[in-house]
């Protein structure tokens, strides 16, 4: 499952939490990727839409790796510029799987995960539509 | 009747619509102006998987969802 | 400056104090690795030695990148099972510099990094060696 | 005098020599025959900078280190 928090999500308190899980489970590297709002564009921040249901449909094939754990946290609704809106931590034996799968994983995850971004700019909500990406089979209900 | 929704940023509140395809499915969302614009680049997931063809039959109590670009992270 | 510690490195304070100093920086991913001693070889921890002169000669090259922000840490002496030995972090505007970076630079680290490492087997300090790699120009004093 | 350090597993004391070259450096280490055996795999660093050639004049306050494989993380 994904874990979810509505706002910044709380970054050291996730990793303390995650690294005291399975710093004595043989796993030799913990890589986490900590993906921090910028002060871009003049936003005050971003804001998000998670599809819940798929995203957790998404993730079971990440959950299960035989060779490596992998967690998750994304954000939900408005976070301030300086907050993380993305976290996740890729655990392996060996530094090298885990450079790939950390690597193979976030490009799934920014392709795929049903997540839609908004710039926060004076108190409004925009679609960072310039950034979004279409799904696989988009446009199956196009009219021809 | 099958539940439909519409995430992110198309911001249109959930209908309940007695189709039996996704061909009706289109045939009726392609009525709305607004929402025509949206299924352009939207894929669809049926019962949250994304399906490939139009050729799905759906039944009683399916939920259906209209999912615009995404960008997370 | 290479941060130094005495056994394991504190490595929730230490990522806590880095993600503090840089998140405001205008740095999108800030991507750390973990260096946790396994439980192989019947090992209860690993020890190690510093030259700190050349270690820190050798990051000086990493520490004034036009393009990223990294922070290192690693431990001296003795470091137990399930204890990070090895911590470092990638700050950049954007994911792809980052995994880029982290990558050579942990490889850059492992292969020339002046560092010796031990396994600690029933209380004796025995060199790691068939992990050991030579440093570039090695055996230029050895005799003809 | 130059001073020469030994590294890690090696487990020698550092040594002050009077010796002008590396040249002359290696013909004193060699005759030690448990340092014999870490030359063959040792890189050798003058003031922190590891050397690529036994052409390196020492001078007076030189510090000398011998590098056997390293292994961090």
């Amino acid at each position: 499952m994904v874990e979810v928090f509505k706002g910044g999500i709380p970054v050291i308190d996730t990793l303390q939490r995650w690294y005291e899980e399975f710093k004595l489970e043989g796993y030799g590297a913990m890589i986490p990727f900590i993906g921090i709002v910028r002060p871009d564009n003049k936003i005050d921040g971003l804001s998000f839409d998670l599809y819940l249901p798929m995203l957790n449909e998404w993730f079971k094939k990440w959950e299960n790796l035989p060779d490596a754990k992998i967690m998750m946290a994304h954000s939900f609704g408005d976070v301030m510029v300086g907050e993380t809106s993305f976290l996740c931590a890729v655990f392996t034996k060996h530094r090298r799987e885990g450079f790939k799968y950390l690597e193979e994983f976030v490009e799934d995850f920014k392709a795929n995960a049903p997540i839609w971004k908004y710039d926060l700019i004076n108190g409004k909500r925009i679609f960072a539509k310039d950034r979004a990406k279409e799904l696989k089979n988009a446009g199956i209900l196009k009219e021809e | 009747m099958v539940r439909v929704e519409f995430l992110g940023p198309i911001g249109k509140e959930p209908m309940e619509i007695d189709v039996k395809t996704l061909k009706e499915l289109k045939e009726i969302l392609n009525k709305d102006e607004n929402l025509k614009e949206w299924l352009k680049n939207s894929a669809v997931a049926v019962n949250e998987k994304i399906v490939s063809s139009l050729d799905v039959k759906l039944k009683d109590g399916d939920r259906v969802a209209i999912l615009p670009p995404v960008c997370g992270g």
